[in-house]
């Protein structure tokens, strides 16, 4: 069966067992095995039924801001979930001692929509083998490429393991560099074209805010945006633009590109579209590399007093 | 509801001549919550100022527009009219309708409807003021002044004589500073000790100046008016207050060792004082160099010490004190030797800086004033200075013009042309930089008195040729390369800030410029204040000056200190940052970006959040801008008056 | 630490000695010195107009080949450490000029490798203190002008090599050898290099021996065949010998003292570092 | 477009430098057309990125944040925030779709009366040729 | 001497600073690589002075000067310049300059016997294009 899976419940279950940690935070049981849920695990007993495979899609780290009040908790971290665990420790939302890290190493995870859809019908099991997924279905085993499998999320993924853990369940894959070929592509079109391409998909914004429930970076206490001198309850397309404008300006050089906020969104608004042109911009004006990761100087937090003056050696890229 | 008045000012034609000012006060009318608007001549007039406070009073004004000049030009005139008249003074808002209206444009029907959106913004803003109290501080009339040179003894003796105690902290073991190691000074050739020492024994001797010397400052909180300051005092192993000042302990001393006042070129023992006139008169055990505690025996001055005052179990102390403002003097300090291998600087003895050359030429200095090259005592008949030694040498050294080095190197050709009559000195500059007063005179007289020759041009390199020192330099006035053999180099080494300036900084939370000099406030108008209210620079820790700029500087710094301590408590704008805590995520990302590091965590129950320190803050607003959830708020200027003028100006 | 020496032009000409003597004490130290297998002329000298790029292809084929053989450069002679030093950084940090010369060479080297000078590999992988160790026949008694010139210490930012002013390497190689470095002034001026073939004039070459010789030096050490040619020519008696030359010596080799302008068999005699001849 | 239209131009003005500057022009009577509205801020560090979405939202067909130039300070930073938060807004806007002479960033100083005049005669004259901004601007 | 704008941004000048690539504004005139070049002796017009008649716009007295020819670019005055201005490169430039006009160069002839290889070629290499 799944190894990875049995020593992850061997390990939070003796972290539950041994006190070290008052709950553990990782994948359960859902309605349809494709559909694991997030699991806190309180005991032994429900450790046991912790599940890890290729269907365990959501970020977990969000669940740290109020998990942790009680005591420490421990979490099973992909790259994502540990980006978004030190974002929360950057924000001083999290005390690092708050949490025991079980890193593993992601390949991505499967996108349960996207399988049913290639399956044609009901999905049971997953497996991941470099650039192909095999699916498993009452009629037996299907293989498709994994660009047509996996989360959004997970297929512009540079960060397969977390940055550090207490402990691994199996060796850390480093991490890679990210590349914005969507933004380079939306910055190739007219300014047109590009405000009937957001007009478009922001037109579909429910203002439901599943987008910044599910941001590990959207961790504040009080939400500006929920101030009416701010933003009305109205829900036109310049409130749109307002609310989504806010809220990447709000995680720009915060983001951790974890891509819940695209995975969450009900109407599939390409929110990593905002983030990464913020994140693309950061890189290029402000040489940071790798903007996604937590800096020690946020790039919104310093400057440097020969910066350059974006507005000006832009024009040239839009 | 609100109740707000309106007065549109015609301020003569200037803003009558092109808006409509009726039809301004006409459309602030129909604005909802203004209860009254009224046009008048000259609203800044006693009349018109008197309708105003009439307003106020008869209509029972919540909030008053002006639409009339700049703020900057009358917004305190109203401001004051409304406190007269009972209304708090910061709910009165200027609707700026002739420098940005009138002035700037001709289209009476434009400026008339701009004028009125510029007066609906204010209308909206004034809305969304509430009433503000000057800020108020104590004063401890007490200062501490961070330094015992001239600089650092002038603005104690300043603000002391004033009747304001003084705390002066020297981190040696004397006062005197750099001065205390020159001979003479220039432009006057008077002996640095006489015009130090009579002043040195004034500090000392000044009631109200406490000297705590050997001490160092090691932690600042608090602001302007209520500063809490950390002094260590350094153990001496010597009970200073015991100690009769006899020195036979310095006598009897079996221990000698180079003395960094002498700049090597003389020895000292390992307990004793710097120089004979030191004040305070106390001797200082240099525990590196202690035979005692090197190898737990000799103790002899212990066994000598008529009062029993020798200690070598003296530890170090920290008193705390509440001090109203502070001046930094700490001086300066030249390029170490490890710099310019070219000139052998630190290899061979006869290659010295400029201030060996100070205790060569003094009368109380190791050869007792006869200038002497090192290596074997004879006296040097040609001595080559050159000056720019890492200075304005951005490639390898400092950048900057260290300032004092033109006019104390042609003090140092006259003076060694005074002591060695058929002596030749030779000048390797740049350029002579002598301004000031009897400065260049004074440079000519080395030249035309004492034949002092100044060649333009860099010396390349030093090297040691039949027993002198082979020069090689180029004289570029005339297109040749110089060749001197000389007994005797001496280097105008950069001068550089103090090490421990850099760390004294960060525990004031003060600025430095990239060579860790202190940053003042403003380079021309506030030269002598730091960005921090009620710390002040004295001397050279800001820049390289010479003594009569250091003494003027302090007394600059030292009249700051007594302006801010005629008042009994400081009043400061209220316009300033707060934190409404029930918003606050406590994530900080405002600290880093405020200059004035006023902001703070500060621990609730639950969690942190941030906070303001209210006597730190200026009131950029910067904080504001950069906090997600909208806790932080600049009074004055708050998120929601300004998407209330924003909105309106838009419609 | 696999190397690939590059000799340079006269190391196999006129500077056969330098060459032998550096490879046999390699052999005797363990030190691994294969030759590269292509080679060029480095050129000599580093081509200061910036659009003189041509000129900085036959350093590059050297260093794109020994990076191919999976291996850093080693040289002994100054001019050649200095032009592929300076080539090797200008390549790893200029990305234009990285890019010309990929694409007329053919090879696809970024600047990733080291160039090294022997006396940099006895520094710091055999120690000065386990060179010590090694010789088997001290040089006491012979005291040695250590004469640096320009190319290995200049330009300072390029050339990392010492002290530009104060330099100690070669002092400390002597020390080492049992020798007695000898301190003089014009240790790191030049010696006017190619223009000795200009007219003649070596007023620069004859500074740097007086000033060698008034140090009290037996003779003077280099690494570099133009100072060797410069100062032998200088017209004094001072004798000029390779610094792998007095390695080989003290390691119980054979210097290959033959062949120079001015014979250092003599005074090397007179310090019973050599045999007497009958 | 109506002939009657013309450009409505919300700007953010330091007190210390734009806002002054903008008072030179007016003491120096230069003439500059009435689209410009300011809103005096301490500095323009002061100006939240969302202000000038706020302008768009309302109706502005030009935003300018301006302040002194960087190393004039009078706080000696704020202005950096500026153009460290601006050099990511401004290609942010132009991102969503906004015309890039809709949102201009100026260092103006208090003596740069001249300066603020050219630059509200540029934009104004830029806007006149793009005509009314329709983008995240609010249905009215 | 006469100068004016035009004799002092030619663009001859801006050749000259592009093939060097340093900028000979930077230069105050201190001298310090006169003083220490080994060859100051045969140079005629010294090292700092070439610089100057750049800076006046004289690029062509400066390429008159014996001077360029007898740099060594030894890199002395670089590695002391307080304003790291490399004169060798400059020389270099001057002589470059020379050297693609056509001008003929030294002759140099047959090498004297001994003379190293890596001395001929450098020769070479610094008195032909």
């Amino acid at each position: 069966m799944n190894e990875r899976q049995a020593k992850l419940r061997s390990i939070a279950g003796s972290l539950l067992a041994e006190g070290r940690v008052s709950l553990f935070i990782g994948f359960g049981p859902g309605l349809e095995p494709s559909r694991p849920v997030p699991w806190f695990a309180k005991n032994a007993d429900e450790a046991g039924k912790l599940v890890l495979d290729p269907f365990c899609g959501p970020g977990l780290a969000r669940y740290l801001l109020d998990e942790t009040a009680a005591g420490p908790a421990g979490i099973v971290a992909r790259g994502c979930d540990g980006l978004g665990l030190e974002r929360l420790v950057a924000d001083k939302r999290v005390g690092r001692d708050q949490v025991y890290v079980v890193g593993v190493a992601c390949r991505g995870a499967v996108d349960p929509d996207k399988a049913r859809r290639l399956a044609g019908r009901p999905v049971f099991g997953a497996e991941v083998n470099g650039e192909t997924v095999a699916l498993t279905t009452a009629g037996g085993r299907l293989s498709f490429p994994r660009s047509d499998c996996l989360l959004d999320r997970c297929l512009a993924c540079a960060d397969p393991s977390p940055r550090t853990a207490d402990t691994w369940l199996e060796e850390p894959l480093p991490g890679a560099q990210r590349e914005f070929e969507g933004v380079e592509a939306l910055e190739k079109l007219g300014p047109d074209d590009r405000y009937a391409f957001w007009a478009r998909h922001l037109e579909r914004c429910l203002r439901c805010h599943a987008c910044r429930n599910a941001c590990p970076a959207c961790n504040c206490v009080a939400c500006s945006l929920d101030n009416p001198e701010w933003l009305e309850r109205t829900t036109g397309l310049a409130d749109h633009f307002m609310f989504h404008f806010t809220r990447a300006y709000h995680v720009a050089g915060r983001c951790v590109a974890c891509g819940e906020c695209q995975r969450a969104c009900p109407v599939g608004i390409p929110l990593m579209l905002l983030n990464e042109k913020f994140m693309k911009d950061i890189r290029d004006l402000f040489a940071v590399p790798d903007p996604h990761r937590p800096q020690e100087a946020e790039p919104l937090g310093h400057f440097s007093p020969d910066d350059p003056e974006g507005w000006r050696e832009g024009d040239e890229t839009l | 509801m609100p109740r707000i008045g309106v007065f549109v000012c015609w301020c003569g034609l200037n803003i009558a001549g092109t808006v409509d000012v009726e039809r301004v006060a006409e459309a602030a009318r129909a604005i909802p919550g203004v209860v009254h608007a009224e046009t008048y001549k000259y609203f800044c007039s006693e009349p018109g100022q008197n309708l105003i406070k009439q307003a106020i009073q008869e209509k029972r004004l919540s909030g008053v527009v002006v639409a009339a000049c700049s703020p900057s030009m009358h917004e305190s005139t109203f401001r004051e009219a409304a406190r007269m008249a009972g209304l708090n003074p910061y709910l009165v808002q200027i609707a700026n309708i002739r420098e940005q209206c009138s002035w700037v444009h001709t289209d009476r029907e434009e400026a008339t409807v701009k004028a009125s959106a510029i007066v609906a913004a204010m209308v909206a803003k004034v809305r969304r003021d509430e009433p503000l109290e000057p800020l108020k501080f104590p004063v401890h009339r007490k200062a501490l002044v961070i330094g015992g040179g001239i600089a650092g003894m002038q603005a104690a003796t300043d603000i002391a004589e004033a009747g304001c105690p003084v705390i002066l902290v020297e981190q040696g073991p004397n006062l005197g500073g750099r001065m205390a190691q020159l001979s003479e000074t220039f432009p006057t050739l008077d002996c640095a000790s006489c015009i130090l020492t009579p002043r040195t024994a004034e500090v000392a001797r000044h009631p109200l100046i406490e000297v705590l010397a050997y001490s160092e400052v090691r932690e600042v909180t608090g602001y302007v008016g209520d500063f809490t300051v950390k002094i260590a005092r350094k153990p001496a192993y010597v009970d200073w207050d015991k100690c009769i000042g006899c020195m036979l302990c310095q006598e009897k001393c079996p221990r000698k060792i180079p003395s960094d006042f002498e700049r090597g070129l003389g020895s000292r023992k390992a307990i004793g004082v710097n120089f004979p006139q030191a004040v305070p008169n106390r001797p200082v055990i240099d525990r590196e160099h202690c035979t005692y505690f090197e190898k737990g025996k000799c103790g002899v001055c212990a066994k000598i010490c008529p009062v029993g005052a020798v200690d070598f179990e003296q530890t170090e102390t920290v008193r705390e004190e509440k001090v109203g403002a502070i001046v930094v003097a700490t001086g300066f300090d030249v390029l170490p030797r490890e710099a310019f291998g070219e000139y052998g600087y630190g290899k061979y003895p006869d290659v010295i800086d400029s201030l060996a050359f100070e205790r060569l030429n003094s009368s109380s200095g190791p050869t007792d004033g006869v200038i002497r090259r090192p290596s074997d005592g004879k006296i040097p008949r040609e001595v080559v200075f050159i000056q720019c030694v890492g200075s304005r040498d951005p490639d390898k050294g400092k950048p900057y013009c260290s300032k004092i080095c033109c006019m104390y190197t042609a003090k140092h050709a006259m003076l060694y042309r005074h002591k060695v009559p058929d002596g030749q000195a030779y000048i390797f500059y740049m350029d002579v930089r002598a301004g000031g007063k009897g400065y260049e005179e004074f440079v000519q007289r080395a030249v035309e008195a004492d034949g002092a020759l100044y060649l333009r041009g860099r010396v390349a390199r030093v090297y040691p040729e039949d027993g002198r020192l082979l020069v090689k330099g180029v004289d570029t006035l005339s297109g040749q390369a110089v060749e001197i053999a000389a007994d005797l180099v001496v280097l105008a080494t950069a001068a550089v800030p103090r090490e421990e300036a850099r760390g004294l900084a960060q525990i004031l939370k003060v600025g430095t410029d990239e060579h860790g000099f202190f940053s003042e406030a403003h380079p021309k108008l506030r030269p002598v204040e730091t960005m921090t209210r009620g710390i002040f620079l004295a001397g050279s820790v800001q820049a390289p000056r010479d003594i009569s700029e250091s003494v003027a500087q302090a007394s600059g710094a030292a009249a700051k200190v007594l302006a801010l301590f005629s008042r009994d408590e400081l009043a400061a704008d209220p316009l300033v940052a707060a934190v409404d805590e029930s918003r606050c995520s406590g994530c900080l990302a405002c600290q880093p970006i405020c200059p004035y590091h006023a902001i703070e965590p500060k621990a609730l129950k639950d969690r942190q959040v941030a906070s303001v320190n209210a006597g730190l803050c200026q009131g950029c607003g910067a904080c504001a801008a950069a906090c997600r959830s909208g806790a932080m708020k600049l009074k004055g200027f708050t998120d929601e008056q300004i998407l209330a003028e924003v909105g309106t100006l838009c419609l | 630490m696999a190397y690939r020496y590059f000799p340079g032009c006269t190391l196999h000409e006129q500077a056969r000695n330098f060459d032998v003597t550096a490879r046999e004490s390699a052999r005797r130290l363990g030190l691994e010195l294969a030759e590269l297998d292509t080679w060029q002329c480095c050129g000599a000298v580093f081509p200061l107009a910036t659009d003189a790029i041509i000129n900085l292809v036959s350093p590059y084929r050297a260093l794109a080949a020994a990076d191919g053989a999976g291996a850093d450069l080693v040289t002994l002679c100054s001019g050649c450490l200095n032009v592929l030093r300076r080539t090797n950084r200008l390549v790893a940090t200029n990305r234009e000029i990285q890019e010309k010369l990929k694409s007329f060479v053919e090879a696809d080297y970024s600047g990733g490798r080291q160039v090294h000078h022997l006396l940099e590999i006895l520094k710091r992988d055999v120690t000065f203190e386990g060179l010590a160790a090694k010789v088997s026949k001290g040089l006491a008694g012979l005291r040695v002008a250590p004469y640096y010139g320009c190319l290995l210490l200049r330009p300072p930012e390029d050339m990392c090599f010492d002290d530009p002013e104060a330099p100690t390497i070669l002092e400390d190689f002597l020390r080492a050898l049992g020798a007695e470095p000898v301190d003089f002034a014009l240790k790191t001026e030049c010696c006017g290099a190619y223009l000795a073939l200009r007219d003649g004039g070596r007023s620069a070459a004859a500074a740097v021996v007086r000033s060698a010789a008034a140090g009290g030096a037996d003779l003077v050490v280099t690494s570099c065949p133009s100072c060797s040619y410069n100062l032998e020519q200088a017209g004094t008696a001072l004798p000029v010998v390779y610094f792998t030359q007095l390695l080989a010596l003290a390691l119980g080799l054979d210097g290959a003292f033959g062949g120079h302008a001015v014979d250092p068999r003599p005074v090397l005699r007179k310090k019973s570092l050599l045999p007497e001849v009958n | 477009m109506s002939l009657t239209w013309e450009p409505r131009i919300v700007g953010f003005a330091c007190r210390w430098c734009t806002y002054a500057g903008a008072d030179l022009a007016g003491t120096s009577r230069l003439e500059y057309p009435a689209a410009i509205r300011l809103i005096r801020v301490p500095c323009s560090g002061r100006v939240n990125p969302s202000f000038v979405l706020r302008a768009f939202q309302r109706g502005a067909d030009g935003v300018l944040v301006a302040g002194c130039h960087p190393g004039d300070c009078h706080y000696t930073s704020g202005n950096l925030f500026t153009r460290r938060r601006y050099s990511l807004v401004k290609r942010f806007l132009e991102y969503l779709g906004m015309e890039p002479e809709r949102f201009r960033v100026e260092w103006i100083s208090a003596a740069e009366g001249h300066r603020f005049a050219q630059v509200v005669r540029e934009m104004t004259a830029d806007l006149r040729r793009l005509g009314p901004n329709r983008k995240m601007r609010e249905e009215t | 001497m006469r100068i004016n704008r035009d004799t002092l941004r030619t663009d001859l000048i801006a050749k000259l600073q592009e093939i060097s690539g340093e900028t000979v504004a930077l230069c105050y005139q201190c001298g310090k690589c006169s003083a220490g070049c080994p060859l100051e002796r045969e140079m005629g017009i010294l090292p700092h002075r070439v610089i100057r008649l750049l800076q006046l716009g004289q690029v062509e007295e400066a390429l008159a000067a014996n001077a360029i020819w007898l740099c060594a670019a030894c890199h002395t005055c670089a590695a002391r310049c307080p304003r790291g201005v490399d004169l060798s490169r400059t020389m270099e430039a001057l002589r470059v300059i020379l050297l693609r006009r056509g001008v003929p160069r030294a002759a140099l002839g047959p090498p004297p016997p001994g003379a190293p290889q890596q001395t001929i070629v450098s020769f070479l290499r610094k008195y032909s294009s």
